[in-house]
């Protein structure tokens, strides 16, 4: 319990720590926030103005402190290209990414993980070096090319699949879907959408394989370099000389001690693809928090991208508990560190 | 050297590397149409197909994709070695002063490069390079921010176990000084890892700046820049298809070829984690 | 006489431990002085702190306190730079040859290092070098080599031609030869030792190996626990060593092997305290159950002897039979028995292998020292007689314990469903034993003393009649430790063992979770248990001072109240007998007092005759009329004796 | 006493792209009687641990092996044989008990593996394992079995190595370097329980070690070995009290002691042969000080009594 609220405290330290960052990325450097807000056709005394009615006039660490008070109270300010609030902006956004995620973090660790122990299994052969050149290629493709190789051939030539989007745009008026946890997917599922959920499934398929990638390479290359690790390890040979079956070996203990480094790569990962997105939804036109990140970012929505990134660094932080939390559970040695 | 050429793939990746740097170095000489390279427009031609007068097609405004992708080569490679090196430099420093330190201000150091380290990866150059302002440089420049902590990590940790070894033990107790001991004992003997890792990150320098440009915070029209024309032909991808496929896949070649060798490298230096 | 070279004075060094505020000592308050000329050696086992003295000895770590003294200076306080004169005049070798020489130098820039640092000139320099790796016995074509072309042996051999290089008086050896196969481990010693008498070197070394250390050093100190236990001449430490852990490590190094079998071929957890297992168990409890020691007195007591005529000629009327002496001992299965009259040891005998210095298991004779151990905290007010025992340890607050009170459990009033039969392996004695880990338990009940008493239930009321249940005591000794925050065997070796001048260790058997087993699991000497007995005898004053309460021995003489209904095993043995304070009383006009144990554990104390008898036996069976009849005849012949 | 283990003439090559890099072991001989423990002594790299390798059969695809290996009676036994008599039959204990249990897994459920391994049935492995423990000075048995390895200290974790390797009441235990990793006190403790079960029990003994005074203590046959060969066998007590081949006369003159006089320890110059691929004659040739010419040749076997030396220059 101690080390959960040392882990806590930690959290909220680093999070502090990031938002002063990006603040005085914000602040410091000659942009000015006033200038982005009202365009450059604004005069210089329009702009004075406006700097005293955002509190831009005042020292940065008062600035820094009213944002940090601010931001604790759910004012997160208004995007300043869309005049909505940030943290609507960001909710309304968030389910779709995070859909796009969940599918995308699933393929990986599913074929990663499976094509590395197979991998392992028949280290120096065929197989082995397929799956080696078939990760490192999965690690050196640059995502948001992938996506459009992907859009071409398949949605383009092929039209397997469609190009954009994360529905048909008709599906709004025939088979609408009753918004229960904000989650589209999964709302179509639990109200007996099928028409929407496989509707879905078909526009989930490029965006999340096309962000997979990066990951599924990692995570090949990962799970099979630990595995093989774990099989020169003493206590392997041990195993060996008290007959122990080489399938008990292999598939019971090895994978076993294999499983926290796969863990902490899966949550690795998992961290990329929270900037994977940016380029993937850019790619694919899907209504997600990426897609908004990158708007924002091209026309400096500083109130937007500050939201962002506090919400990104959170994603970050959460992911890193869930890999400790699962670690801890697989590990009986990590709460001994 | 001959473990750049130990297998097919290596050897494939060493080959390339090798045409990229000529390229980078030479490419003004051997581009088939230099000036349309550097961005001169040549609006009659556009969108042509790849043919043999210009093997890759030409663009929206009729420039000779190859060319272009040649006149590409040398700012990827720079803007790998720039952020690289500079990233190095800067960890190296501050992780040796970390690890061989240690105390307070190994606990700054460690906890400044923990605060950078906190934003997924990539996040805080977009960040960075937003408010410095779109453009290659700029974007250099928010690559390193976001870069250098990797290594003063790598350093810290490789510097704080050379320094509990006996010969660096002995030699303070002699009397040498700490200056002297980082630079004879510490930096010469942190060389391999910070290699290994120089030599991994490259590729994903490529990569990341890629990927600025493309969402166009990186080098700016009329640069030959490889993301940048990716981005440029993005739109045009179904029927043009050319133009984003040939330049994307500049990018992936020249990332997936440092990233062999990064790892025949790692293989080379550091058997433990070796793969047969 | 030659001179000092390195005082160490009072050096201690601690350390901070992670996730902890206390701080490890690695080096605890050391104070030697290192001779000119001399090999001192200290010997110590890993994490004896040997290696960090000779770190704080030579200023490459700075100890907590304590001062050192090199050559009439010292190191402390002061800069790197200042103190290079006189870190010249120090020489190292480690332990691991390859990490010693920078894998990046070559042989020469290691041997090199120290004279550039003192900014000898070039061709002095070379001349040195040439000169060291010579002497040291390598080739000079090995100059441009790099550690990792060299082997474990060559590695060392640089590495002290670099300690000699600027020609120093003192040169410190860690683990030199450690990592060295056995005949290169003879070249460097052999090396070393001429290198010493070439250039009159003071050697400080450490290893964990004694022949090593005895072989080249003048003086060896014998260091565990971040002390030295044990100082002096190589020969003298060898030949008559005074410390039991400097008699341990001589052992190893000797060609002896002690291969006392470690169980009994038929040993079975399930049937250990029956005859005729019994007979090596009892004195054996710490091969097969967990135990924890209870420390002797710094200044043990010894009591005199003074042998009582007649004791051998007695005979003895039981069971319708006269018995000699040896013939009573024989048939009730004595491995222990002594005699104390007056305070003297009248009558001392050991039987079945035992002898002054074993211990036997006590059994329920353990009650009675919990008793004793009880009235000192009574009497402080730790413990208040009349609150429950669910009061102090809550998790007891819903068994029987809640409503029962320490007095209740003390004499043994607690109305308890528990059915104390030793022979039915599904009683809950049986379980109690299974907690205790004096039993196989492969259920997942009953796991630990802490799992079983919770669920004892009463059936009756509590105080009015005396039921013999062991569980009480252990919730009883699970009170007191918990109430004090100590192990149990701590609380008896703090009020007891060390205060009345025990000889030797006893222990007591733990559970699965370390809780003590207070109903029956110390194991002590007889002697011993003869010196608590006589601490009783004399109204809790002994060895010069007042260790029970005088008014609770008497109150336990007293005996229980008449209110309380006995049973008829006591009653027919002793028509006024009753229990109090976890002691047996006979009622009988000469105020006996005794404590028992099952298969023939006893503590007999006869105030009308100043005897106390202690008894250690091995019965084949836990309980039997016959024989405690046997006992009270035999104790009450030799109390009887003039 | 029936033979429970010989080794004759086992030699093993390494590979590496189908040539012969290295040959480690140069022709092995070993006989080891029922309740008899032999003890091979030896330096780094002479072949000791891979000649326990070899009899285990576990030797790594990369080796060849050559000479035969009986075991008790099963008569002549090749490593396909091995992998159903290793772990039952012989059982192996290791240097390092550290790194030889799995970190992620409690004691118990290593030990409970072992055991449905060797088809104990089910309702008796926990009876089974609690004696096996008890039976090597654990008697915190609860509490050993619900510990993971970090948990205990070294020479815990040795005895339940022990405990481990006797689940099985083999016929032979190989004990490779167990004490090296501990400390001498509590390394000394393990040799007296090894021997002591030993007793009890009856097993046979292969005892690798390079301390010469663990082997002499624990041993009753001895074995000398040198890149790759046995260089002199025989009783303990002879082999200690009068050695004949060079070698051993060396290695026991190296033993430091209080009693020898400083600097006069015997010390064999050089050091060992790194590959002994194309090595020829004896092997200590280069090393010894009586050799000549005549020791390039494949030495001899001269037997002293019950002494066997590989020695052209020891007189028989």
């Amino acid at each position: 319990m101690k080390i959960l609220r040392n882990r806590l405290s930690s959290a909220l330290l680093v999070l502090l720590g990031a938002s002063f960052i990006t603040f005085t990325l914000a602040r410091v450097i000659p942009s000015d926030p006033a200038l982005a807000y009202i365009g450059p056709k604004a005069t210089a005394a329009e702009a004075a103005k406006l700097r005293i009615t955002l509190g831009l006039d005042q020292p940065i660490p008062v600035q820094y402190f009213k944002y940090l008070i601010e931001t604790f109270q759910g004012n997160w300010g208004y995007s300043l290209s869309t005049k909505q609030p940030i943290l609507q902006e960001i909710a309304d956004r968030l389910p779709a990414t995070l859909e796009l995620i969940f599918f995308a973090i699933s393929f990986a660790v599913i074929f990663g993980v499976a094509l590395g122990v197979y991998a392992a299994k028949y280290r120096g052969k065929f197989q082995d070096s397929l799956i080696r050149i078939f990760a490192i290629i999965g690690v050196s493709m640059p995502a948001f090319w992938l996506g459009l190789l992907l859009q071409m051939l398949f949605a383009g030539r092929l039209t397997w699949f469609p190009a954009t989007g994360q529905f048909d745009i008709e599906l709004k008026y025939d088979h609408p879907i009753t918004r229960v946890t904000g989650f589209p997917l999964f709302d179509s599922i639990i109200t007996g959408n099928y028409h929407a959920t496989f509707n879905g499934l078909h526009h989930m398929i490029l965006p999340a394989l096309t962000l997979s990638a990066y990951s599924f390479g990692l995570l090949s290359r990962m799970a099979r370099a630990n595995l093989l690790e774990v099989l020169s390890q003493d206590y392997v040979k041990v195993a060996r000389a008290y007959g122990l079956s080489e399938r008990l070996i292999f598939f019971k203990l090895a994978l076993r001690n294999a499983l926290p480094p796969i863990v902490t790569v899966t949550g690795l990962s998992a961290a990329y693809l929270i900037t994977g997105t940016f380029f993937v939804e850019q790619v694919y036109n899907w209504p997600g928090i990426g897609s908004f990140a990158v708007n924002s970012l091209l026309s400096i929505d500083y109130p937007a991208i500050m939201g962002i990134t506090l919400v990104a660094a959170i994603g970050y932080l959460v992911t890193n508990f869930i890999v400790d939390l699962i670690q801890s559970k697989l590990d009986p040695r990590v709460w001994m560190k | 050297m001959k473990f750049l050429f130990k297998d097919k793939l290596t050897s494939m990746a060493s080959t390339l590397l090798i045409l990229f740097i000529f390229l980078a170095i030479f490419g003004p000489l051997v581009a088939p149409y230099p000036k349309e390279g550097r961005g001169k427009a040549n609006v009659d031609n556009s969108f042509i197909g790849p043919g043999w007068k210009h093997l890759l097609g030409t663009d929206e405004l009729g420039r000779d994709l190859l060319s272009r992708i040649i006149f590409g080569a040398r700012p990827a490679l720079l803007i790998a070695l720039a952020v690289v090196g500079f990233a190095a430099v800067i960890g190296t420093l501050l992780g040796l002063i970390a690890g061989y330190r240690g105390g307070w201000i190994d606990s700054l150091i460690m906890r400044v490069s923990e605060l950078f380290l906190s934003f997924p990866p990539l996040l805080l150059s977009l960040v960075a390079v937003t408010f410095l302002g779109p453009g290659l440089v700029n974007a250099l420049i928010a690559l390193i921010i976001s870069w250098w902590p990797w290594y003063a990590r790598l350093i810290r940790v490789e510097a704080s176990i050379v320094k509990s070894k006996p010969y660096v033990e002995i030699s303070a107790a002699m009397g040498v000084p700490d200056r002297v001991i980082i630079l004879r004992h510490i930096l010469r003997n942190v060389t391999t890892p910070l290699i290994v890792q120089i030599a991994a990150d490259l590729g994903t320098v490529i990569l990341a700046a890629g990927s600025l440009a493309f969402i166009g915070l990186g080098a700016q029209p009329p640069a030959a820049d490889w993301g940048l024309m990716v981005a440029q032909g993005r739109n045009l991808i179904f029927d043009q298809w050319w133009i984003s496929t040939f330049s994307g896949m500049a990018i992936f070649l020249a990332v997936l070829a440092f990233n062999i060798l990064g790892d025949a490298l790692r293989d080379h230096f550091d058997p433990r984690i070796s793969r047969q | 006489m030659s001179k000092s070279v390195m005082q160490i004075s009072n050096v201690s060094k601690k350390f901070p431990i992670r996730d902890s505020k206390n701080l490890f000592t690695a080096v605890d308050e050391i104070s030697i002085d290192l001779m000119e000329g001399e090999v001192l050696g200290v010997v110590g086992e890993s994490g004896s702190g040997k290696s960090t003295l000779a770190r704080c000895a030579f200023g490459i770590t700075t100890p907590t306190s304590g001062s050192i003294t090199i050559l009439g200076q010292s190191l402390a306080g002061k800069s790197r730079k200042s103190t290079r004169e006189l870190r010249s005049n120090l020489g190292f070798v480690f332990q691991d040859p390859a990490g010693s020489i920078n894998p990046r130098m070559s042989v020469y820039d290691a041997i090199s290092e120290p004279l550039k640092l003192r900014g000898d000139s070039t061709d002095h320099i070379n001349e040195r070098v040439t000169f060291l790796i010579d002497r040291v016995g390598l080739a000079s074509n090995q100059l441009i080599r790099k550690s990792h072309e060299l082997s474990g042996g060559q590695c060392q051999r640089v590495a002290i031609a670099r300690a000699l290089a600027t020609n120093p008086k003192i040169v410190l050896l860690d683990e030199p030869t450690s990592s060295l196969d056995l005949s290169v481990q003879a070249q460097i010693l052999n090396l070393l030792e001429e290198l010493r008498r070439d250039f009159n070197l003071t050697y400080f070394m450490i290893s964990h190996n004694l022949d090593v250390v005895a072989h080249l050093s003048d003086r060896v100190a014998v260091m565990k626990d971040g002390k030295f236990v044990e100082v002096g001449t190589s020969t003298a430490v060898l030949t008559h060593p005074e410390h039991p852990f400097t008699r341990e490590l001589i052992s190893v190094y000797s060609q002896d092997l002690d291969i006392s079998p470690a169980l009994p071929a038929n040993f079975n957890l399930d049937h250990w305290q029956d005859g005729p297992l019994n007979k090596w168990a009892f004195q054996n409890i710490s091969a097969f159950l967990p135990i924890e020691e209870i420390a002797p007195a710094i200044k043990p007591v010894d009591l005199i002897s003074a042998p009582l005529a007649g004791i051998e000629e007695l005979s003895i009327a039981a069971e319708g039979q006269e018995y000699s002496l040896p013939q009573i001992l024989a048939e009730t299965h004595t491995d222990a028995l002594i005699v104390l009259r007056n305070g003297k040891v009248a009558f001392e005998k050991y039987f079945n292998g035992m002898h002054q210095d074993s211990v036997h298991l006590l059994q329920s004779v353990s009650k009675s020292i919990l008793g004793a151990l009880y009235s000192n905290y009574i009497e402080k007010g730790v413990i208040d007689l009349d609150k429950t025992l669910g009061h102090y340890v809550p998790e007891l607050k819903s068994s029987v314990y809640g409503q029962a009170t320490i007095s209740q459990a003390l004499d043994m009033t607690v109305a308890l469903s528990f059915s104390e039969d030793y022979t039915d392996s599904n009683s809950e004695m049986a379980r109690l034993d299974r907690a205790c880990g004096w039993r196989n338990n492969f259920t997942d009940q009953d796991q630990g003393l802490s799992s079983f008493l919770p669920t004892l239930t009463a059936n009756g009321s509590h105080g009015k009649y005396f039921q013999y249940c062991s569980a009480n005591t252990d919730a009883l000794a699970w009170v007191i430790s918990r109430v004090m925050g100590k192990p149990y065997s701590e609380l008896i070796e703090a009020e007891l063992w060390k205060p009345m001048g025990a000889s030797n260790a006893a222990s007591i058997t733990l559970d699965q979770e370390g809780l003590a087993v207070g109903n029956g699991g110390i194991s002590c000497t007889a002697h011993d248990l003869a010196l608590f007995g006589q601490l009783v005898l004399n109204e809790g004053s002994f060895n010069g001072q007042q260790i029970l309460p005088k008014a609770w021995v008497n109150a336990t003489m007293s005996g229980a109240s008449k209110e309380v209904a006995v049973p008829a095993y006591l009653s027919s043995l002793y028509p006024e007998g009753s229990y109090k304070n976890q002691w047996w009383v006979t009622g009988s006009k000469a105020r006996e007092l005794y404590a028992v144990g099952i298969y023939g554990q006893y503590i007999w104390i006869d105030p009308s005759t100043e005897t106390v008898i202690v008894k250690m036996s091995s019965i084949p069976i836990p309980v039997d009329p016959a024989h405690s009849r046997m006992h009270m005849s035999l104790f009450r012949a030799i109390s009887a004796l003039q | 006493m029936s033979t429970v283990l010989k080794v004759s003439n086992l030699e093993v090559d390494f590979i590496a792209a189908g040539t012969v890099i290295n040959t480690p072991l140069r022709g092995i001989n070993l006989e080891i009687s029922s309740g008899q423990t032999l003890g091979i002594v030896g330096e780094t790299g002479c072949g000791k641990t891979l000649t326990a390798t070899s009899i285990m059969g576990l030797l790594p695809s990369s080796a060849i092996q050559r000479g035969s290996i009986e075991f008790a009676e099963h008569g002549l036994v090749n490593a396909a044989d091995m992998a159903d008599i290793r772990g039952s039959e012989i059982t192996m204990i290791f240097q390092n008990p550290q790194s030889a249990f799995n970190p992620i897994f409690t004691i118990g459920t290593q030990l409970h593996m072992v055991a449905v391994r060797r088809q104990i049935a089910r309702n008796k492995i926990e009876q089974l394992l609690h004696a096996r423990l008890r039976s090597v000075g654990l008697n915190d048995v609860k509490r050993v079995m619900n510990s993971y390895p970090h948990e205990l200290s070294g020479g815990m974790l040795q005895r339940c190595m022990i405990a481990m390797a006797l689940i099985s009441t083999p016929k032979l235990l190989i004990a490779d370097e167990p004490t090296t990793a501990l400390d001498a006190t509590i390394g000394h403790q393990v040799l007296g329980l090894i021997r002591s079960l030993q007793q009890s029990e009856g097993f046979a003994m292969l005892f690798i070690s390079h301390d010469v005074s663990a082997v002499a203590k624990v041993s009753d046959v001895m074995a000398v070995v040198y890149a790759g060969r046995v260089v002199e066998s025989g009783p303990t007590q002879d082999v200690m009290n009068n050695p004949q081949h060079p070698y051993t006369k060396g290695l026991l003159g190296a033993i430091p002691s209080a009693k020898k006089p400083r600097g006069e320890l015997t010390a064999i110059t050089g050091n060992v042969p790194s590959s002994l691929k194309a090595l020829t004659g004896c092997s200590f040739a280069k090393r010894c000080t009586s050799a000549d010419a005549q020791c390039l040749g494949e030495p001899p076997i001269i037997q002293i009594k019950e002494q066997v030396i590989a020695c052209w220059k020891v007189a028989p």
